[in-house]
C-alpha cells in the first residue's frame, strides 16, 4: 500500500521535470498496477501531442473497454470511454462530423482485435483520419488473466490452464492486409521511439494504426518487461515504408521489429475522397 | 357527383411489374385529386416466382387504413391471385388475362375459383402486349389500359403518368410501355361489356393544391431528417429501412452531409454516437434483427447522455422472420432497451405525415435531451404512398436544441451536473474550458466513473428526470370521442392506430358509444391522459399487430385494469374493419 | 447454549488482502458447522486505491439475506471504512490498526467517525505484521488472529484453515500468514479488555455433515452444468459470470468436453446454438453488456427451434454501468429477447441452492421444448457464497432429453411438424433420412422459408405452445403463509426473492397477517397461481433491485389490480430488513 | 417468366446427365436469378461432394442471410440457414460438438467480410475444421444493390450513386493474413477448377478459405461474366503451396489468380491440438 503511493509520487515527481509532459495528463491518478506499461504509453502520447502543440480541447480520446480503456480518463482532453470493442466506429463518428479534431482510438489486444476486430478492415478501408493506439499486453487484464486473440499459443491463463489453444494474431500483418494507410509498432518501454512514432501516425492524413507491445505485469508472468526488452528490433533505415510486401515480410519475421512499416501519403482521405467524388 | 372508396389489387409474380403497374396507377389517381394510399407485398427473394401484390385504395374521402376488401382484382398470374380472392367482395371485379401462359396444373386458373357474383372480365393480356411491343413484359400495361377504359379514368393524362414514370429509360421503353396502355385501352372499349358500377369519372373531387406531396413513411423520415439539418447517416441495408439509407445517399451529400455504409449495424449506431458527441446530428436506420445488435449501444447513448436518433421499421419476426411483412412485435425490445434501467425516447407515428413530424421531433428531443430517441415504424408504415399536403417544416428552436455551458459553468465545468430537468450543459469538443470524459460507465457529475449508492441513485434519478420535460414539449395523446361513459375505449400505436380511429369513427357512425386514444409519443407515455381515458372507459380495446399484446402489456402497468385485445400476426396492416367488428362484438357482449 | 446471528465485514484497499481474510473466516466457520452467508465488494480496477468488502453473516439459524447491519467491522483502510460505520450496529464492534500507515488527511481517521455506542478495538495491525512476517502484508491475517481471541474461535483450527488456503503457495508464504495471524491472536489476548458480549464459543450446532459443501451461485451453476452433461461452453470474459468460463476451462477437458473462448459474445452464443443443433449440451455465461450483444441469436434459438441455455449474471446498469455492483435491471431486456414475438424461457434463482436446480432444469428444458433457456442470477447471487447440502443430481429423464423422430416420422420428415405439444421430433444431423434446413425465416412444417399469414400463425401458436408443457414440469410457485385474506402479499424474484422471504417470515413472527410468493420459472410464469396468491391479498408489494419496477410492470397484465413497489439501486443485494421495515408501513397504513 | 422458367428447365436437364450431381441437390428450385454466378458453385459443391462419397446426412451446410445464404435449401443434407453474418460461429460449434460432420459455412461478400468479418480471423487462429465458402459477387444482392466490402472504388450502387467511397478488402490477402491453414480461389465460370480446389479444401484438416469470384448478374452491371472470364489466371505450377509469403505476393497482384495459394498440413486442427495439450 504505501509501496504503490510510493511509485505514483516518484513518476509524478520525475515527470514533472519533463517538460510538457502534465499539458496532457488529467487530474486523475491512474488505477493501473504499478509497473504496467501503459504508463509509458501514457507519457509518450502527452509527448508528442505536446510535440505537436495540439490544443487540448481539439483532441479527441475514444476508448473500449479494459485497462487500456480507461487511457483518456487520465488524458487532459475530450474524450469518451465507450463500449467494449467500440471505440473505432465512435471515433470514425466523432472524425466525421468535426474534420477540425484530432482524434485517437485506444483499446486493448481483447478490444480491439476480439470483440472489435470486425471494425477494423473496414476503417482502414475507409481511410477515415483517425490514429489508432492498440495497447497490446497479450491479456485480458481488466477480467484478470483470460486468454486474449494476441496470447501465445500453449501460454498458460486463467482461461486456458493447460495452455492457450488459439495461435495469436500478428496484428501487423493484419493492418497490412487491410490496407491501412499508416502503420507502425511502438514498445512501452521505448518512450523516445514511440514519440517518434505516435507524432508520424498523427501527422499522417488517414488512418493510422499503431500497435504497441506492452507487459501486463500483474496477469502475465511470461512476457514480462525483460522478455521484452530482449525481443524487439528496430526496423532497418533501409527499409522502404512505401513497400507494402516488404512490410509484410517485416511482420511475417520471427524477430519483432519497432517502427514505421508502412505509409501511404498520397492516398486521400475518407472526407478528402468524397469532396473529390462529390465535387466531380 | 358520387363518392367513391375503392380498392384495386395488382397481382403477379415477381419481375412481372406488378408493383410498378400499381405505383403508376396510384400517382396518376392522387394527381387527378384522389386521396390514394398504397402498399405493395413482395417476396424478400430477388427473383423466381415469388407472389407481389399492389394494393391501393383509391377515394376522394379521408382515409386512414389500407381498406381489407378488394373491389378490383388485376390477375398477372392465376396461381398467386388465388388466395387474393378471399378478399374480393361479394360483387367484386376480377381482371384476368385470358390468354395467360402455360400453368403447373390445370387448377391453378383463376377462373375455376372465382364466387359466383364476382364480375369477370377476361382480357388476352398477353397477347394484346405481345401485339404492342413484342414481348409479354407489358401484360401490366394492357391491364391499367382495360382498367382506365372500364372504369373512366382519362387515357391521355394515364398516357403523361406512364411516361413520367419511364422518363428516364431509354424511348423505345417508354414506348412498348405506353402501346401496350393503348391497346388494352382500346381492346377493352371495344370489347367488353361492363357489368360493374365502379366509375371514377363521376367523381367529386377536392382541388389539387400545389403542395401536395406523394411520398411514403421512408420518404417521409428521410425527408425530415434533411429538413432537421442531419450531418452523418450511417446504416447498414435492411428491408424494410434500406431505402432511407439510399436517399441519403443521394441527398446528404448535396447538402454536405455524408452517408455512411458501414459494416454492420453496431458500427452503424456508434457512427452515429460518435457524431452526437462531436455535436452534429446523425441517425441510423434499421429493422428488428439489426435493431437487436444495436441494443447495447442504445444504453450507452442513455448513460454517456448521446444525443442519437434511430429508426427501427418493423418486420415479422422473431428472428429474421418475415422480412418482407408488416409487424408491430419489436415494441418489447425496443421499450425495454439495453441492460439495466435505461429510460429512451420512443416515437411511434402511425400515418406517412407523423412519420415526418416524429422524426423532427426526435432530432430536437435527442438533441436536447442528450438520449436516444427510437423512432419505431414497421414494413407497411415505411412502403405505404399517401398524397399528403407538404409538411412545415421545423422551427428554428427546434433545430438547434443543444444546451451549452454557459461561462461561469465553464469556470468549474461538471458535465453531468444534477440539475432539476435532468438536463446537464454539453459542452462540445473543441470548446476550451469544456473538457470532459464520457463513459458507459456509472460516473458522478463530472464524469469519473462512481458506483456508490448514492452517485448511482442521483444519476439514475437524473437520467428519468428528463422524462418529465420530454412529456412536456409534445402534444399529448390524440382523444376522440366522448370525454365520460364510454362504452368502448379504443387504444392504439403506430399503423394500427390509424386503422383503429377509422373503425371508431365508423362504429360511432352507426351509434356505437366509442371513443379513440393514441400518442405518437410512447416514452415517456402520458400516463395522466390514459388514466383518465380508461376511467372514462367501461372497456378497453388494443389492437395491435403482435401476437401477445406488447402495448396492451406495457399499459396494464398503468391501467391497473383488464384490457382486451386484439392482435393480428398476418404479415398484413390491421384492417380496420377487422377492429370494427371486435368493437361490434364488444358492444353486443355489452348489452347482454 | 444461546443462538448467533452477526455480520462481520471487513474493509480495505484492493490488494491488502480483504477479500482473503474474509474467505478463510467463512471456510472456517463453516467448517465449524455454522450457516454463511458471504458476499464481496470490489472496485473493477484491477489495482489502485479501490474500496473492497468482505461480508459475511455467520449464524445457526437458517440464513436466507446477506444482513444489513454490521455486528463487527474490521477496518484494514480507514478512509475507506468510514462509509461503512453507518451500517454498523449501535453497540457494533470496530477493530481497527491503532498504527495505521500514513494518512492522506488528518480527518480520515476512522477512529474520529466512530459512534459514541459502539465498542472500539485498536490493534497495531501493521507493527504485528511487520513483526510476523517482515512486511505490512499480513495485517488481515494479524487481524483474524485478533478476532479469534476476542470472539471464541479455536486458535488451531483456524490456523489449519488459513493452510488449507495457501497450500498451493510457497512455504514461505503460508508461514508468514500463521504467523501473522497467530501475533494477532497472543496481541489481542493479552492486550484487549473485551467489551462486548459476542462470542462463538458458546453456540449449539447443528452436526456437520459429510457432504456439506461451500460454494457460491457461479459455481452452482459450473457444477449443474457438467452435472448435466454440457459438451460446450462458449463464452466471453465478463463481470460478473467470468468465474463460469473458468471453471468450465479446467473441468469441461476433463470430462471430454470442449470450453472455447470466443472472440466475442455474439460467437459465444452463435457456437452454443451450432452445438445445440448438432445435439450436443452446451451453454454460455455473460451479464447485461454481453447478453445485448446476443439478443439477435437468442431469437434465432426461438425461430429455428435449437436448444441453447445462456446464463446473464446481471450487475448495475445501464450500459457497461456498475461491473462490481448487483442489480436486477436486465429482466425487461430478457423477458423482451430478440425482435418479434420470441417466446423464450426464464429462470431466476433466489438462492445458490436454486442456481444449481435451475441450471439442471434449463439443459432439460431447453433441449426437450428446443428452445432457448436464459438463466438470469445476479453479481450477488454470483459471488455470495453459501455452505450448501450437496444437491441431488439430474435424473435419467433430465440427461437425455431430446425427442428424436420415429420411423414413421422419417417416412416423410416433417421437422417442424405442428403437434399438439407443439415440440417437434427432432432429428439429428448425421440421421440418414433426417435431413433438413433450419431457418431464422419463418418456415412452414419442412423447414422452407413461408410468409403466408397461416403458416406464420400457426408457427407463432406452436412456439408458444411449448411454454404451456414447461409449466406443467417445473413445480410451481413458492407460496408460504396463509391462502386467504393476507393483508400484505410480498411477491418477488431472483436473490431478492430469498431476503423477501426472510422479511415475511420476521413480519409474521411479530404478528403481520403476511404472505409470500415467488417463482424460479419467471417465464411462463403460473399466472394461475400469482392470480390466485393476488386474490388472497388486500396489498400485494413487489421489491426489486432496480428502478422501475421491471418485475411489478410484468406482473401487471395479469393481475390487473394496483402494486405496491420497493426499489433498491444501491448495488447492495436488497436487505431483508428493508422489504420488513416496508411491510410494516404497510401493515399500519392498511391499519389506519 | 416463361423465360425463366425454361431455364430452370435446361439447366435441370444438363444436370442430370452429369452423374451424381443430383445426389447432392435438394427438391427446391433456386430462387436466385437466371445467368447468377451461384448456379455454378452449387453445381461444382455437389460434384465434389459426390467424387468424395460424402453421405449427404454427415454433411451440415451453415449460411448467413443474402442470395448466397439461400444455398442450404438447395442442397440435399443438412443445413441451418442462420443469421446475417453469424454462419461462422455456428459452423464451428457444430463441428465442435460432433467431429465426424463435414460442415460447410457459406455466404456472401457481405455476410462474411461486412458483418461477419470480425469472426474470420479467430475461426482462423483457431483453425477449426470447416471449409468456408465466400460467395463473392461485390455487391449486397439480397438487399438489392448496395457497396459491399469487395465493391470496387468508384464503383456506382444504390447505396454510393455517384461511386463507392472504401476500397475493397482483398478476401486471399486478409485469409493469409489470419493464418488460415488452406486458402484458394476459385470462379463460378470454371467448374472444374472450383471442383478440384473444393476437394483440396473439404479433405483439409483445419480451417479451409474458398473465395469465389461470382458475377450478380442483377444488381452489378460492371463486374459481368465477360469482364471476370477475361480477368482470371491460374496460379503457376510452379507456386509453392507451403510458401507463405509468395502466397502474399500474388494475393497482392494486380491480376486475379485462382487456384490454392497456400496450404499447411502439418498444423493440427483444433480439436486435434485440444487432444494433444489435454492428454500431454
Ligand atoms: C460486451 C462486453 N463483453 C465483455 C466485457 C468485459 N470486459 C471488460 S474489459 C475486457 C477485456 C480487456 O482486455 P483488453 O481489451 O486486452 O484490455 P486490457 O484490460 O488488457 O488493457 C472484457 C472482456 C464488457 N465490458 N463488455
Ligand atoms: C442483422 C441484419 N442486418 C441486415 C440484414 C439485411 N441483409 C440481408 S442479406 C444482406 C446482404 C447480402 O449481401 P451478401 O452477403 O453479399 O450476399 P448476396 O445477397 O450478395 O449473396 C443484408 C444487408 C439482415 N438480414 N440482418
Ligand atoms: S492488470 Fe495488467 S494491464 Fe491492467 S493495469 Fe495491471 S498490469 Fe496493467
Ligand atoms: S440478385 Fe444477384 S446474387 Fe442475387 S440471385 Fe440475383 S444475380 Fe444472384
Ligand atoms: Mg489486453
Ligand atoms: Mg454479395
Amino acid at each position: 500500500m504505501d509501496h504503490i503511493e510510493r511509485f505514483y509520487i516518484d513518476e509524478k515527481l520525475a515527470d514533472i521535470k519533463k517538460d510538457g509532459f502534465l499539458n496532457y495528463r488529467s487530474k486523475e491518478l491512474p488505477t493501473w498496477c504499478p509497473g504496467c506499461g501503459y504508463f509509458g504509453i501514457t507519457q509518450a502520447i502527452a509527448k508528442a501531442c505536446n510535440a505537436l502543440s495540439l490544443p487540448n480541447e481539439n483532441i479527441c480520446v475514444v476508448s473500449g473497454i479494459g485497462c487500456a480503456g480507461r487511457y483518456p480518463i487520465f488524458m487532459k482532453a475530450y474524450g469518451f470511454h465507450t463500449l467494449h470493442g467500440r471505440s473505432v466506429p465512435i471515433a470514425s463518428g466523432i472524425k466525421l462530423a468535426n474534420e477540425d479534431l484530432t482524434v485517437f482510438a485506444v483499446g486493448g489486444d481483447g478490444d480491439m482485435l476480439g470483440i472489435g476486430g470486425g471494425h477494423l478492415p473496414h476503417i482502414a478501408r475507409k481511410n477515415i483520419d483517425i490514429t489508432l493506439f492498440l495497447f497490446d499486453n497479450m491479456i485480458y487484464g481488466l477480467t484478470k488473466g483470460q486468454s486474449s486473440a494476441t496470447t501465445p499459443l500453449g501460454q498458460k491463463t486463467n482461461s486456458h490452464t493447460k495452455g492457450n489453444p488459439d495461435s495469436p494474431l500478428k496484428p501487423i500483418s493484419l493492418a497490412l492486409a487491410y490496407d491501412a494507410s499508416f502503420v507502425a509498432r511502438g514498445f512501452a518501454g521505448d518512450l523516445d521511439g514511440m514519440q517518434d512514432i505516435f507524432m508520424k501516425a498523427i501527422r499522417h492524413k488517414g488512418f493510422s494504426f499503431v500497435h504497441l507491445i506492452t507487459p501486463c505485469v500483474t496477469f502475465d508472468k511470461v512476457n514480462t518487461w525483460d522478455v521484452m526488452r530482449n525481443g524487439y528490433h528496430p526496423i532497418h533505415e533501409s527499409h522502404d515504408v512505401t513497400d507494402r510486401i516488404a512490410a509484410m515480410r517485416l511482420a511475417e519475421d520471427q524477430r519483432f521489429f519497432l517502427g514505421v512499416f508502412y505509409q501511404d501519403e498520397k492516398r486521400p482521405s475518407y472526407q478528402e475522397y468524397l469532396r473529390q467524388i462529390h465535387s466531380a | 357527383m358520387a363518392d367513391i372508396d375503392i380498392v384495386i389489387e395488382i397481382c403477379g409474380s415477381a419481375g412481372e411489374g406488378t408493383i410498378s403497374a400499381g405505383e403508376i396507377l396510384s400517382r396518376h389517381m392522387s394527381s387527378l385529386g384522389f386521396e390514394i394510399m398504397s402498399f405493395d407485398s413482395y417476396p424478400s427473394e430477388i427473383r423466381g416466382f415469388g407472389k407481389c401484390v399492389a394494393h391501393s385504395r383509391i377515394s376522394n374521402q379521408q382515409i386512414l387504413s389500407p381498406g381489407k376488401y378488394t373491389d378490383i382484382l388485376v390477375v398477372l398470374n392465376d396461381s398467386h391471385s388465388i388466395p387474393q380472392l378471399h378478399a374480393v367482395r361479394e360483387n367484386g371485379v376480377v381482371i384476368y388475362d385470358s390468354q395467360p401462359p402455360a400453368y403447373h396444373e390445370e387448377d391453378k386458373s383463376i377462373a375455376g375459383w372465382m364466387a359466383p357474383g364476382m364480375i369477370a372480365y377476361g382480357i388476352p393480356l398477353h397477347s394484346l402486349a405481345n401485339k404492342a411491343a413484342g414481348s409479354a413484359r407489358g401484360r401490366n400495361m394492357v391491364a391499367l389500359g382495360a382498367m382506365a377504359a372500364l372504369f373512366g379514368i382519362d387515357e391521355e393524362g394515364f398516357k403523361t403518368s406512364i411516361m413520367k414514370r419511364y422518363a428516364t429509360k431509354k424511348q423505345v421503353v417508354i414506348d412498348s410501355n405506353v402501346n401496350s396502355f393503348e391497346e388494352g385501352y382500346v381492346w377493352a372499349k371495344k370489347n367488353v361489356q361492363k357489368l360493374d358500377h365502379l366509375t371514377f369519372s363521376k367523381v367529386k373531387l377536392r382541388k389539387v393544391t400545389q403542395n401536395r406531396i406523394i411520398i411514403n413513411g421512408n420518404q417521409a423520415v428521410a425527408q425530415a431528417a434533411l429538413d432537421s439539418g442531419i450531418k452523418l447517416f450511417a446504416g447498414y441495408p435492411i428491408t424494410p429501412a434500406t431505402k432511407i439509407m439510399e436517399i441519403m445517399g443521394k441527398e446528404l451529400p448535396k447538402r454536405g452531409g455524408i452517408m455512411l455504409q458501414t459494416e454492420d449495424e453496431l458500427s452503424a449506431i456508434g457512427n452515429v454516437i460518435g457524431a452526437g458527441f462531436a455535436g452534429k446530428r446523425a441517425m441510423t436506420a434499421t429493422s428488428g434483427p439489426g435493431f437487436t445488435l444495436m441494443t447495447e449501444m442504445t444504453g450507452l447513448a442513455v448513460m454517456a447522455e448521446v444525443p442519437a436518433v434511430v429508426v427501427n421499421s418493423q418486420r415479422g419476426g422473431p428472428s429474421t422472420g418475415l422480412p418482407t411483412k408488416t409487424e408491430q412485435s419489436d415494441l418489447s425490445l425496443v421499450l425495454a432497451g439495453g441492460s439495466g434501467d435505461s429510460p429512451r425516447i420512443v416515437l411511434a407515428p402511425s400515418t406517412v405525415e407523423e412519420c415526418y413530424e416524429s422524426t423532427c421531433l426526435a432530432f430536437y428531443l435527442a438533441e436536447k435531451y442528450q438520449t436516444l430517441a427510437v423512432l419505431l415504424l414497421d414494413f407497411f408504415l415505411s412502403n405505404s404512398i399517401r398524397n399528403i399536403d407538404e409538411p412545415s417544416l421545423p422551427d428554428k428552436k427546434m433545430l438547434s436544441a443543444n444546451i451549452s455551458p454557459s461561462k461561469t459553468d465553464l469556470k468549474d465545468y461538471r458535465r453531468f451536473q444534477l440539475t432539476e430537468s435532468g438536463i446537464s450543459p454539453r459542452a462540445l469538443p473543441g470548446t476550451p474550458l469544456g473538457m470532459f470524459v464520457a463513459t458507459g460507465l456509472e460516473h458522478n457529475e463530472r464524469g469519473k466513473p462512481a458506483y456508490d449508492s448514492k452517485t448511482h441513485l442521483e444519476m439514475t434519478e437524473k437520467r428519468y428526470r428528463k422524462l418529465d420535460g420530454i412529456l412536456k414539449e409534445v402534444s399529448p395523446p390524440t382523444w376522440d370521442g366522448p370525454k365520460a361513459n364510454v362504452d368502448i375505449g379504443v387504444i392504439s400505436w403506430g399503423s394500427t392506430a390509424a386503422s383503429a380511429h377509422e373503425a371508431v369513427l365508423k362504429a360511432r357512425k352507426v351509434g356505437v358509444n366509442a371513443a379513440f386514444m393514441s400518442s405518437m409519443l410512447l416514452v415517456p407515455l402520458n400516463v395522466d391522459h390514459f388514466v383518465k381515458f380508461s376511467a372514462a372507459c367501461k372497456t378497453i380495446l388494443v389492437p395491435e399487430l403482435n401476437y401477445s399484446g406488447q402495448f396492451a402489456a406495457h399499459l396494464a402497468q398503468y391501467l391497473n385494469r383488464p384490457i382486451e385485445k386484439l392482435n393480428r400476426i398476418t404479415g398484413l396492416p390491421m384492417p380496420s374493419e377487422d377492429i370494427f367488428e371486435k368493437i361490434m362484438e364488444i358492444a353486443d357482449t355489452q348489452k347482454r
